[in-house]
This record gives structure tokens, C-alpha cells and sequence, in this order.
């Protein structure tokens, strides 16, 4: 039963995924993607935990994607009309990809093989309280400092958005 | 439960930094004077300069330590940003038009990115340093968009190519949490120290390197450079192609001693095709550039290709000679963009070579002060570009990589080319372009002379700066083993 | 219970996906899409690893890749909207104000 | 040590006048001139009095300064004349001083910057000749690249950007291996100081790549047969003050090298490559010589020919006994001094004329008396005439080859005869025959001219009339040198 489950979602994360990838439209691909994160969110869950669950879909398909459709929908994109996207940056990007598949390929063997066998750092105990317990007594011990870093890290998105999205004065005959 | 230190004495010049950068960046709609964003980025600046130096020692949690090497590279870096800044005064000037206080701010939040990543004991921080580090940049690269069409280009393979790295380790980051469910620099070493894992490590080391080169522009992952380059204001250049760098390979090397240190040798092997290709390509495509930003872009290429050589050889003494090659590229870099801009408030059109021709006519000190850092750039002594490549080289033979080191010394005369084209170009051309004889901002002039000072000086006695650097590095290398 | 391989292959394979769109892909959007897909890669991993080991910080480093991809986004999506603003361009390929 | 410093303070000198210079308003160029003169003045006293206090008996270093420089590699200032090295200062001071002078109307603009590289120049070649500390060494020999890459690039003829780039690419090519080798024996011994590599054993395959490594970089300079094509592009389009400093003493610097490196540090490998650098020597001589005989260029045949005269130096030097060396390292500063002078003469009709051409002189013997008289002088003393300075030479470094390689020295004989051609050949062309119309009215030779050259003439009879005070300074301490190989 766990097994099914399991594949019904990887299906449902691999198939959207390549289509989004491959899909003319943006349009089409967020929405693929919105597909993918639902079916993320629910194998998050089959991992245990509800938190990472719930917040992967109010972040993501609650407000990344929204963020997404929204430019999409501004800036207007048709279709590409071309289907020439394998086309231009190919050369390089093949052999980057080629280099990787290759890494992939001979580190897969030893990668599975290697079950997780180390020794819990910050280890839990789902007796003593629930997952969303455990992880909001981490997140403000341990990790408070990577918190706060992620505060000003999204600050610094807002800033820097405002900074370039003000409008600037243009200053006659100056073109430096 | 580990008992956890909040010690916010330790924090205090990166919330300083974080403050005053908020600061600068919220004000700025409020006052309409310009100058006063500098100001007092400026004091700011000079007072952490001194504050750092009463910066306890001591952890923020276990992510965040603040040490020796930790301090000292901060202090170079200090030292290499209060010169970006006073660049940046002499550039903004030229952009009425621009909002000085965010542009300020941006730059400082990018250096607190810096100081994360410098002080990091784990790789998730280290991750979100180098995001914060970076996602300003984007940012500032973009700055001049309304006038510039390239500099949203730029700021877009900037960013492509940081969202590249970003991936590259998270999934560096799922390897090594994988192999040995930890991400604290000093357990990851421990692991290795027990010879397990060795080779899912360094599966993960490769990522970790590509991720990190991204940042470095080492070969595969080069192309971005010269666009963003070209793209950006000179004062953001100078500080992508020297602090971003240095603060970058500091922290490579950090990595290498800390977490990495049983691996090194092994590392240094995966470094050295990848070292030698990107100083051959930084050098060749260098040769048919006619836009000096483009060719001082690739030239850093190639220049940070020489500084990695020092790590293939996994001896310590190699690492001090990497920041110390660095160190002098730093400053080679302040000189030559504060010189650049000196050239686009006379002309915009100086900036490709071929108009260049024959300026040494009218702004004889400037030329020669680009002479200068050229021959500084080339590796002729007796200037400080020379220093660093010997010492290079020096510890290459020394660790009995000699065919590298031959390779390194041959591609170095490639190398050399399109620095003495410039020189052709600027003193024994004849050229026709006008403009007029900008005076020179104080700001300027002083930059100007104190890189010049300190790439002849490193170049006639390194010897302080290099003990400098070396004793950092080998008292917190001793520290280190002392602890485990 | 579901053997701990498949989650590592589910990994790899979702990241190959994401990574064909940034590389080969010149819609800027699209390009964006394919980073959250690397990133969505990778928190699978790291949770299945907490999930199997007992072990919370891989759920912590979950909850910052989220937040880390939100950031992210939000700075792609800051470029394309004043990429297209100012040039009415959202190619990859079609941006080449540059020479060499 | 009384004369402690002495050696600083003629190498560190033009350092004032630098300072001075750059101090000095662009708009006056004649202050600018007097004070580079004043100073190339003293520092050339400076260096005969090193010359006056040297002790000819002792065949050690003298002078000797040696302070720390760069503790973490055990690198030292460290500097120190012997007899091999001691007549080769006041030679660049000396050169210094007459380029100075030979320059002081033919060079109009960038005034400033051109007597700044002069003296820099002055600076790097007497930091070469002194320095015994081979970091040092490669430092000042590195940084004479950039000033001889501005003289010839800045103030040259019309073909002048390919000649600098080649002269700058070929040397600088030449010095990364000889950079090589001095890392390479750094770390086997663990210093830099010359003084403590003498003496020290390689493996044989070890002691020939080094030997290579160090005999490419001074190959290059010397220059010898295969790599010499730089030479006479760069001498071309040299000012006349590039080309007397390039011919006085810059490719000296090889011939110096030689004697100072390879024949102390390599003994073994230097026997074994000895008959090689022979070969190459004589091949040289007479290609050059050859090459010589079909050039229309006044500039570009001088430059053949020192190719040729360094020949006979590094025949000199590699005959490996007393005789060759001595004759060697004489023939080097009377090669200094006529080809010298010889470029200064062709710079005193080229500024008058502003042709190279030697179609387009004849018959200046009227029309310009002095000067032929003058070249006359010149011209025997590059032939070898008895009485001149280039004979003494000359016999002796064939002498000298004559006890290591007979057949040699038959084809290096060849090779006189031939430099007799050419260089009679080009007097006769040029001064005799029928005048041409360029060549009527040229204005008479000025002081600084005068100046320049009359040392010269004195300097060749007095080497060529009574050479054994300049031997003596020597004898010792080549002695000392050959004392190593077997």
C-alpha cells in the first residue's frame, strides 16, 4: 500500500515536471508545477511531516506560483511559436548535462547503496510530542541564527526589488 | 541537549552592518541631500575598522564563530571595501539621477553576507551567507538598466548563474547530510578522519567546487563573468572581481581546512585540470577583447586560475599564498577600476581599447598608474603581480607538481599579451578621441595611490603582509588540530 | 516500508528534470520553473533522510530551501518583469547585446 | 668595511633623480634633461670609484651588502662584485650617461617620461651586474623588460610596436624557464645565495635541465643562433639611445650570465654542452656575418653584426679555459663600447637625415669630415684592427678556442674576414663614392654629440693600446670560476 502510494506521487512529480519543462506555454507550465508541489506536499507527508507539508503549499502554491502566474498574466507571454528550444544554448548546455549524467551514473551505485546509517544529530522521539514540536524547538535553538539570516535574506529581496523598480529620473544628455 | 551560546557580543559588527545598511537604505527617500548616504557609509566603514579589532572571539550558536582567521580576512576585506566605497563616491557622482542611500545599503548587506560566510561553522549557513551574499548583486548589477540596456542582461546571467550554483549545493549539501547526517564543518572532518565515506565526500566535494566556482568564474562555469562585468557600475565590478573573490576563496579554504583537511590532496587533483584550463581560456580569450572592462573580466578569470593553483597542492604554506595572491589581486583591481573610472569622466569612449591610443599625451599620471597595475597584472616584477605568481609557483615545485608548474609558467607568457597591447595601445599609438581633463576627486586620487603604493610595495617586500596571512592561517590551522 | 533507494532515485531523477529546463530551455519563465523543480528535488531528499534516521535537521533544512526558492523567484521574477518592461523580452537567446 | 653601501648607493642614485624628475613640471624640458644628466654624472663617478677601491688581488666578492629581504624563503638583498662584474657597472653607467647625452636633441616628446625609463634602465642592468641572490638576480632582470619595452615601443621607428612586442614576448619567454630552474634550486638547497649554490652536486639529468632552463633565458638575450631574431628588429626601430643601451648592455646581461651561472653552478653540464653552444657559436659568426652582407639598412647590419661579435663571446666563454673567458668578457665591453658608438653614429646622420637607407648615403667623407673620421675609428675597432680594443678580444677568446676546438676557430677566422667585408663595405658605400644629393649641407656635429663619442674613441685606444689593467681586474676571479670544472 505504502509502495503505491509512493509511486502514485513520484508519478505525479516526474510527469508534471517534464511537462512543465518541456510545455510551450508559461501558462501551462506553472500550472504543471502547481501539480508537481501538491503532489510534493502530500509525499512530504508520507515523510512524516505536516508542518513541511502545509508550508510547502501555503508558500509555494499559495505564493510563489501565484507571484508566477501573476508576471505571466502581466507581461502578457503568447506561445512561443517557434518549437526551436533545444536549439540555441545546446552545445554548452549538453556538455555541462553530460557531465553531470555522468557524475550521476557513477556515484548513483554507491549513493543508493548507502542507506542512511549514521547516528541521529538532533534526534526526536514522536512519543515526546509531534513532529511540528520537535522542529519549532530546533528551529529556535539550534537553528535560530540560519532563521534569522533567511529574515533579512527575504528583506533583502524586498529592498533590492524596491531599489530597481523605482523609477529612475532619466538625466538628459547623460547616457553614462 | 547541547547547551547553546547566544553570545551576541560576537554578532554585534554584523548587526552593526545590518542596522546601519537598513538604515542607509530607508532614509535615503527622506533626505534630499546626496552626499550623506556616504558619509556615513564612510564612517561607518572606518569605525568597524576599528571595532572589529575588539571583537571578542566566541560562537552565536553553533553556526556562527567568530575567530582569528575569521577576523583577519574580515579586516583585509574591510579594508578592500572602504576603498570600493570611495570608488563608488567618485562613479555616483556621474548618476544625479540615482538613489545613492539604497545603492549603499545594497552594499552593505552584501557584505554582511560576507561576514556570514566567513564566520560560518556549517554548510547551511555558509549556503545562506553566499545567498545574501549574492542576491544584492543582482541587484546592484542592474543598477544602470535605464540607461543601459546590457546591465539587466548582465544581472540576469549573474543570476542564472547563481540560481546554477544554488542547486549545484543543495545538492552538494543532500550528499554530505546523506553520507554523514551532519552539516558542521568539524563532524563532517571527523567522519573523514575515521577514513569512512571518503568517496561519497568527495562526490560531494566535486559539487561543492563547481558551486563555488560559479562565484569564482573558474572555466566551465565562466561565461557570466565578462557580461555581468560589463554590465554593472565600475565601483560593483571592482567589488565582484576582487572582494567577492577574495572572500569566496577564503572560504574554500576554510572549507578545505575544516571540513575537508583528510581530502585535501585529493581535491587539490580535481583542481588542477580545472585551474590550468581556466588560465589558459582566461588568457587566450582575453588576447581579442577591445572593451577594458571585458578584458580586465577575463584577466580575473585567469588571475583567480593562478590563485587556485595554490590549493592543489594541499599544503597549508599553498593556501597562505593563494590569499595572499588574492590579496594582491584585490587591491590590483581597486587601482585599475578607480583608473577606469577616472577614464569614463573624461570619455565614455575610453573604455574600449583602440580609443585609447595616445592618451599617455594628455594624462600622463594616469597612464602610467595603468602601466603600472598592467605590468602588475602580467606578473613583471618588480610590482606586486610578480610576488604573488612566484610564490605560486614557487610552492607548485615545491610540492613536485613541476609539469603544472611549467604549464602555469608557459600559459603566464600568453598571458601577458593583452596587458602589453594596452601599454602599445596607450603609449605608442596615436589617437585622436576628445575629451577633456577631468580634475581628480580627492577620493580618487587617494585610492589611486594607495593601491599603487601597496602593489609596488608588495611587489619590493612582501614579506609583512605574507607573514601576516601565513600566521593566521597556520595559528588557526594549529588551533584547529589542537581541538580535535 | 518503502525501500530508502527509491526516494534517492525520485531525487536524481526530478533534479535531471529541472536541470534540462535550465539548460536548455530560453523562456525566462520556464527557466525560473525548472530552478523550483531542482529545489523541490532536493527537499525530498533531505526529508526522506530525517524521515528514516530520526534525525530533524533534515526538516529544518527543508523549511530554508522553501524559503530560499521563495527569495529566489523572487529576484528572477524582479528581472524578467523589468526585462520585459524595458525591451519587451523574455528569450534567453534574444538578449545578446553583448559581443563575444 | 669602509665601503659598505657603496654598491647600494650606485645602484639606489638614479632612484633621486627619478624622484626629481617626476617632481619636475612637463613644461620644462631642459631642467628635466640636465637633471637626469647630473645624476647618470655622479652615479658614474660613484662607479668609478667602486672601480678605484676594488682590490684586483682577491678573487672573493667584495662590497659585499647582505640584509634580509624575504625571511619566510630565505631571500636576501644580497649584493657583491668580483672581478667578472666590477667593469660592467661603470660600463651601464657609463652607457647611461652617453645616452643621455646622445639623446638630448633627437628626443622631443614625452621627454619626462623618456628620461625616467633611462634611468630606471640604468637601475635594473646595475641591479643585474650586482646582485648575487638569484631572486634578486631575476627581479632586476625581469624589470629591465619595462622601460626597454617603452624605449623601443615610444620613441622608435615606424615598425616599432611588432619589433617591441617580439623583443618583449621572446625575452620574457626566455626568463620563465630560467624562473623555473631558480624555484627548482631553491627548494633542493633551500637558498637562494649564489655564493652558497657554487659547489652543490645534481643528478647529471637533473644538472642538464637546469643548465637548459637558465642557458634559454640567456640564450634569448645574448643573443644566440637559433632565437636571435628579435634583435634585429628590435635594434631597427630602437631610438638611438634604445639601441646603444640594447647593444651596450643588455645583451651583455647573457654573455654575464654565462660566465656568473652556468659555468659555476653546472660544471658538469656545461662540459657536456659545451661543443653544443660551440657549434651554435660559429653558426652564428657566420650566418650574422653573412646575413650582414645583404642588408640595406644601416641599423638592421650593426645589429647583424653584434649578433656575430656575441658569437665570438660565447665561443669565448665556452672554450672553458682562462684565455677564451678573459677575452670574453673584454670582447663583451668592447663590444659595448664600438657597436655603441657605432649606433651613435648612425643616430647622428639618422637625426640628420631621417634615413636608415645606406643607398641613400654617399660620399659623406666631404661633405662631413668629422664624422667620417670618427666612423673610421668605429669601424676598424669592430673589424679588430691591431691597436684597436676589438683585437685584443678578438685574439683572445680565438686563442682561447684555439686550445679547446681547432676546427672552430678555423670557421670563427672565417668569420673575421667576413665582419672585415661587410663592415668595409658599408664605409665605403656610405662615405665614399659620389656624393648624393640628401648628404650636402648636413649641420655640424653638436657638443652632446662630441660628447658622446670622444669617450668612446679614447676608451678603444686606451683598451686596445694597453689592455692589461682591464685584464687584471678579472684574471682572478675567472680563475676562481674555472676552478670547478674539471
Amino acid at each position: 500500500m505504502d509502495l503505491l502510494v509512493f509511486l502514485y506521487l513520484a508519478l505525479g512529480m516526474c510527469i508534471p515536471g517534464l511537462l512543465a519543462v518541456l510545455s510551450k506555454n508559461p501558462v501551462h507550465a506553472v500550472l504543471w508545477v502547481l501539480v508537481l508541489i501538491i503532489h510534493q506536499a502530500f509525499l512530504l507527508y508520507t515523510l512524516g511531516s505536516e508542518f513541511l507539508a502545509a508550508v510547502q503549499i501555503i508558500v509555494y502554491a499559495g505564493a510563489v506560483l501565484v507571484l508566477f502566474l501573476f508576471v505571466v498574466y502581466m507581461i502578457n507571454l503568447r506561445m512561443e511559436e517557434r518549437w526551436r528550444v533545444f536549439v540555441k544554448r545546446s552545445s554548452l548546455g549538453l556538455l555541462i548535462l553530460l557531465f553531470f549524467a555522468f557524475f550521476f551514473f557513477k556515484s548513483l551505485a554507491f549513493l543508493t547503496a548507502l542507506s542512511p546509517h549514521f547516528k541521529a544529530n538532533l534526534h526526536y522521539d514522536l512519543s515526546q510530542g509531534t513532529n511540528l514540536w520537535w522542529i519549532a524547538r530546533y528551529l529556535f535553538t539550534h537553528y535560530l541564527f540560519q532563521f534569522e539570516l533567511i529574515g533579512v535574506l527575504l528583506l533583502v529581496v524586498v529592498l533590492g526589488a524596491v531599489f530597481l523598480l523605482r523609477k529612475l529620473k532619466e538625466v538628459e544628455g547623460d547616457s553614462l | 541537549m547541547v547547551t547553546l551560546s547566544l553570545n551576541f557580543g560576537s554578532l554585534a559588527l554584523e548587526l552593526f552592518f545590518l542596522l546601519s545598511g537598513i538604515f542607509i537604505f530607508m532614509i535615503d527617500r527622506f533626505i534630499k541631500s546626496k552626499s550623506y548616504a556616504f558619509w556615513l557609509s564612510f564612517w561607518v566603514i572606518l569605525g568597524s575598522m576599528v571595532f572589529i579589532l575588539f571583537i571578542p572571539f566566541g560562537d552565536f550558536t553553533r553556526a556562527f564563530r567568530i575567530d582569528f582567521f575569521s577576523s583577519s580576512i574580515k579586516f583585509l576585506l574591510l579594508i578592500g571595501f572602504f576603498f570600493v566605497l570611495l570608488l563608488s563616491d567618485t562613479h555616483l557622482n556621474n548618476f544625479p539621477g540615482l538613489n545613492f542611500g539604497e545603492f549603499y545599503g545594497l552594499l552593505f548587506f552584501s557584505l554582511f553576507g560576507i561576514f556570514v560566510v566567513l564566520s560560518s561553522q556549517d554548510f547551511l549557513t555558509l549556503f545562506i551567507g553566499l545567498e545574501l551574499m549574492s542576491i544584492p548583486l543582482y541587484f546592484l548589477i542592474a543598477t544602470q538598466y535605464v540607461y543601459r540596456k546590457e546591465s539587466l542582461e548582465g544581472a540576469l546571467k549573474y543570476f542564472i548563474a547563481g540560481a546554477l550554483s544554488g542547486g549545484l549545493y543543495i545538492l552538494f549539501l543532500g550528499i554530505v547530510y546523506y553520507a554523514t547526517g551532519t552539516i558542521y564543518f568539524e563532524e563532517v572532518s571527523k567522519r573523514l578522519a575515521q577514513g569512512l565515506l571518503k568517496k561519497e565526500l568527495l562526490l560531494g566535494a566535486v559539487f561543492f567546487i563547481s558551486a563555488l566556482s560559479i562565484k569564482l568564474s573558474l572555466v566551465p562555469f565562466h561565461m557570466w563573468a565578462p557580461d555581468a562585468y560589463e554590465a554593472s557600475p565600475l565601483p560593483i565590478t571592482a567589488f565582484l572581481s576582487g572582494l567577492i573573490k577574495f572572500a569566496v576563496m577564503a572560504v574554500l579554504i576554510k572549507v578545505l581546512i575544516l571540513a575537508y583537511s583528510p581530502l585535501k590532496i585529493e581535491i587539490g587533483k580535481i583542481l588542477i585540470p580545472i585551474s590550468l584550463l581556466t588560465i589558459l581560456i582566461g588568457s587566450l580569450l582575453a588576447i581579442r577583447q577591445d572593451n577594458l572592462v571585458r578584458l580586465l573580466a577575463y584577466s580575473s578569470i585567469a588571475h583567480v586560475g593562478y590563485a587556485v593553483l595554490g590549493l592543489v597542492s594541499g599544503d597549508f604554506a599553498g593556501y597562505g599564498f593563494s590569499l595572499f595572491y588574492m590579496f594582491v589581486y584585490l587591491f590590483t583591481t581597486i587601482g585599475s577600476f578607480g583608473i577606469m573610472i577616472y577614464l569614463v569622466r573624461a570619455n565614455r569612449g575610453f573604455l574600449e581599447i583602440p580609443n585609447l591610443a595616445g592618451i599617455c599625451q594628455n594624462l600622463p599620471f594616469i597612464s602610467l598608474l595603468l602601466l603600472i597595475f598592467l605590468f602588475s597584472l602580467a606578473g613583471v616584477p618588480p610590482t606586486a603581480g610578480f610576488m604573488a605568481k612566484f610564490y605560486i609557483f614557487l610552492m607548485l615545485v615545491k610540492s613536485q607538481y613541476i609539469g603544472v608548474a611549467i604549464l602555469a609558467l608557459l600559459v603566464s607568457v600568453i598571458g601577458a599579451y593583452p596587458y602589453i597591447r594596452v601599454i602599445k595601445v596607450i603609449y605608442m599609438d596615436k589617437g585622436h578621441l576628445g575629451y577633456y581633463k577631468p580634475t581628480y576627486p580627492i577620493f580618487l586620487a587617494f585610492s589611486l595611490i594607495v593601491a599603487t603604493f601597496i602593489v609596488i610595495l608588495l611587489g619590493i617586500y612582501p614579506r609583512p603582509m605574507l607573514d601576516f596571512i601565513q600566521r593566521t592561517l597556520f595559528l588557526y590551522i594549529s588551533l584547529q588540530f589542537l581541538q580535535l | 516500508m518503502i525501500p530508502f533507494e527509491y526516494y534517492v532515485l525520485l531525487t536524481l531523477l526530478l533534479f535531471c528534470i529541472g536541470l534540462i529546463g535550465v539548460l536548455f530551455r530560453r523562456n525566462l519563465i520556464i527557466l525560473l520553473v525548472s530552478f523550483e523543480i531542482m529545489m523541490n528535488a532536493l527537499m525530498i531528499l533531505f526529508a526522506s533522510i530525517s524521515h528514516y534516521t530520526k534525525d530533524v535537521q533534515g526538516y529544518i533544512i527543508v523549511f530554508f530551501l522553501i524559503a530560499l526558492a521563495a527569495a529566489e523567484a523572487g529576484v528572477g521574477l524582479t528581472l524578467v518583469v523589468l526585462l520585459y518592461r524595458k525591451l519587451r523580452k523574455v528569450y534567453a537567446d534574444e538578449i545578446n547585446y553583448f559581443r563575444g | 668595511m669602509a665601503d659598505f653601501g657603496l654598491l647600494s648607493a650606485i645602484l639606489w642614485f638614479p632612484l633621486l633623480g627619478i624622484a626629481a624628475i617626476i617632481i619636475t613640471n612637463r613644461s620644462r624640458p631642459d631642467t628635466i634633461k640636465v637633471i637626469a644628466l647630473i645624476t647618470a654624472l655622479i652615479d658614474f663617478i660613484l662607479s668609478i670609484l667602486l672601480l678605484y677601491r676594488f682590490d684586483f688581488t682577491n678573487a672573493n666578492f667584495q662590497f659585499v651588502e647582505k640584509i634580509p629581504w624575504l625571511d619566510v624563503i630565505n631571500s636576501f638583498y644580497f649584493l657583491g662584485v668580483d672581478g667578472i662584474s666590477v667593469l660592467f657597472v661603470p660600463l651601464s653607467t657609463l652607457v647611461t650617461l652617453l645616452c643621455i647625452l646622445i639623446s638630448w636633441y633627437s628626443i622631443e616628446e614625452k621627454v619626462k617620461e623618456f628620461y625616467l625609463a633611462l634611468l630606471f634602465t640604468n637601475i635594473a642592468m646595475v641591479g643585474v651586474f650586482l646582485s648575487l641572490d638569484l631572486l634578486l638576480f631575476y627581479v632586476f632582470w625581469e624589470a629591465l623588460l619595462i622601460p626597454m619595452y617603452l624605449i623601443i615601443g615610444i620613441w622608435g621607428g615606424p615598425r616599432r610596436i611588432y619589433s617591441t612586442i617580439k623583443f618583449f614576448l621572446y625575452t620574457f619567454f626566455g626568463s620563465i624557464f630560467m624562473l623555473a630552474a631558480i624555484i627548482y634550486l631553491f627548494l633542493q638547497f633551500g637558498t637562494f645565495d649564489y655564493t652558497l649554490l657554487i659547489g652543490k652536486t645534481f643528478t647529471p639529468q637533473v644538472e642538464k635541465l637546469l643548465f637548459l632552463g637558465f642557458l634559454l633565458a640567456f640564450a634569448v638575450k645574448v643573443p644566440m643562433w637559433p632565437f636571435h631574431t628579435w634583435l634585429p628588429d628590435a635594434h631597427t626601430e630602437a631610438p638611438t639611445a634604445g639601441s646603444v643601451i640594447l647593444a651596450g648592455i643588455l645583451i651583455k646581461l647573457g654573455g654575464y650570465g654565462m660566465v656568473r651561472f652556468l659555468l659555476p653552478l653546472f660544471p658538469q653540464a656545461t662540459l657536456f654542452f659545451a661543443k653544443l653552444i660551440l657549434v651554435l657559436s660559429v653558426i652564428a659568426i657566420i650566418y650574422a656575418g653573412l646575413a650582414c652582407l645583404w642588408q640595406d639598412d644601416l641599423k638592421r647590419l650593426i645589429a647583424y653584426s653584434s649578433v656575430s661579435h656575441m658569437g665570438f663571446v660565447t665561443l669565448g666563454i665556452f672554450s672553458l679555459n682562462p684565455i677564451g673567458i678573459n677575452g670574453a668578457i673584454l670582447q663583451m665591453i668592447n663590444h659595448g663600447i664600438v657597436t655603441g658608438a657605432l649606433f651613435m653614429c648612425v643616430g647622428v646622420i639618422y637625426d640628420r637625415t631621417h634615413s636608415r637607407a645606406i643607398n641613400y648615403y654617399g660620399g659623406l667623407a666631404t661633405t662631413f669630415p668629422l664624422y667620417a673620421a670618427l666612423f673610421m675609428i668605429f669601424t676598424l675597432a669592430s673589424i679588430g684592427l691591431p691597436g684597436t680594443n676589438g683585437f685584443v678580444g678578438e685574439f683572445l677568446i680565438l686563442q682561447g678556442a684555439f686550445m679547446k676546438d681547432k676546427a672552430m676557430v678555423i670557421f670563427a677566422a672565417t668569420g673575421v674576414i667576413i665582419g672585415a667585408a661587410y663592415m668595409l663595405w658599408l664605409y665605403q658605400r656610405v662615405f665614399f663614392e659620389k656624393p648624393v644629393s640628401g648628404v650636402f649641407n648636413l649641420p655640424p656635429l653638436r657638443w652632446n654629440e662630441l660628447l658622446s663619442l670622444i669617450p668612446m674613441v679614447l676608451l678603444i685606444f686606451l683598451i686596445g693600446l694597453y689592455p692589461n689593467p682591464f685584464l687584471d681586474f678579472m684574471k682572478t676571479s675567472v680563475s676562481k670560476i674555472l676552478a670547478n670544472i674539471p
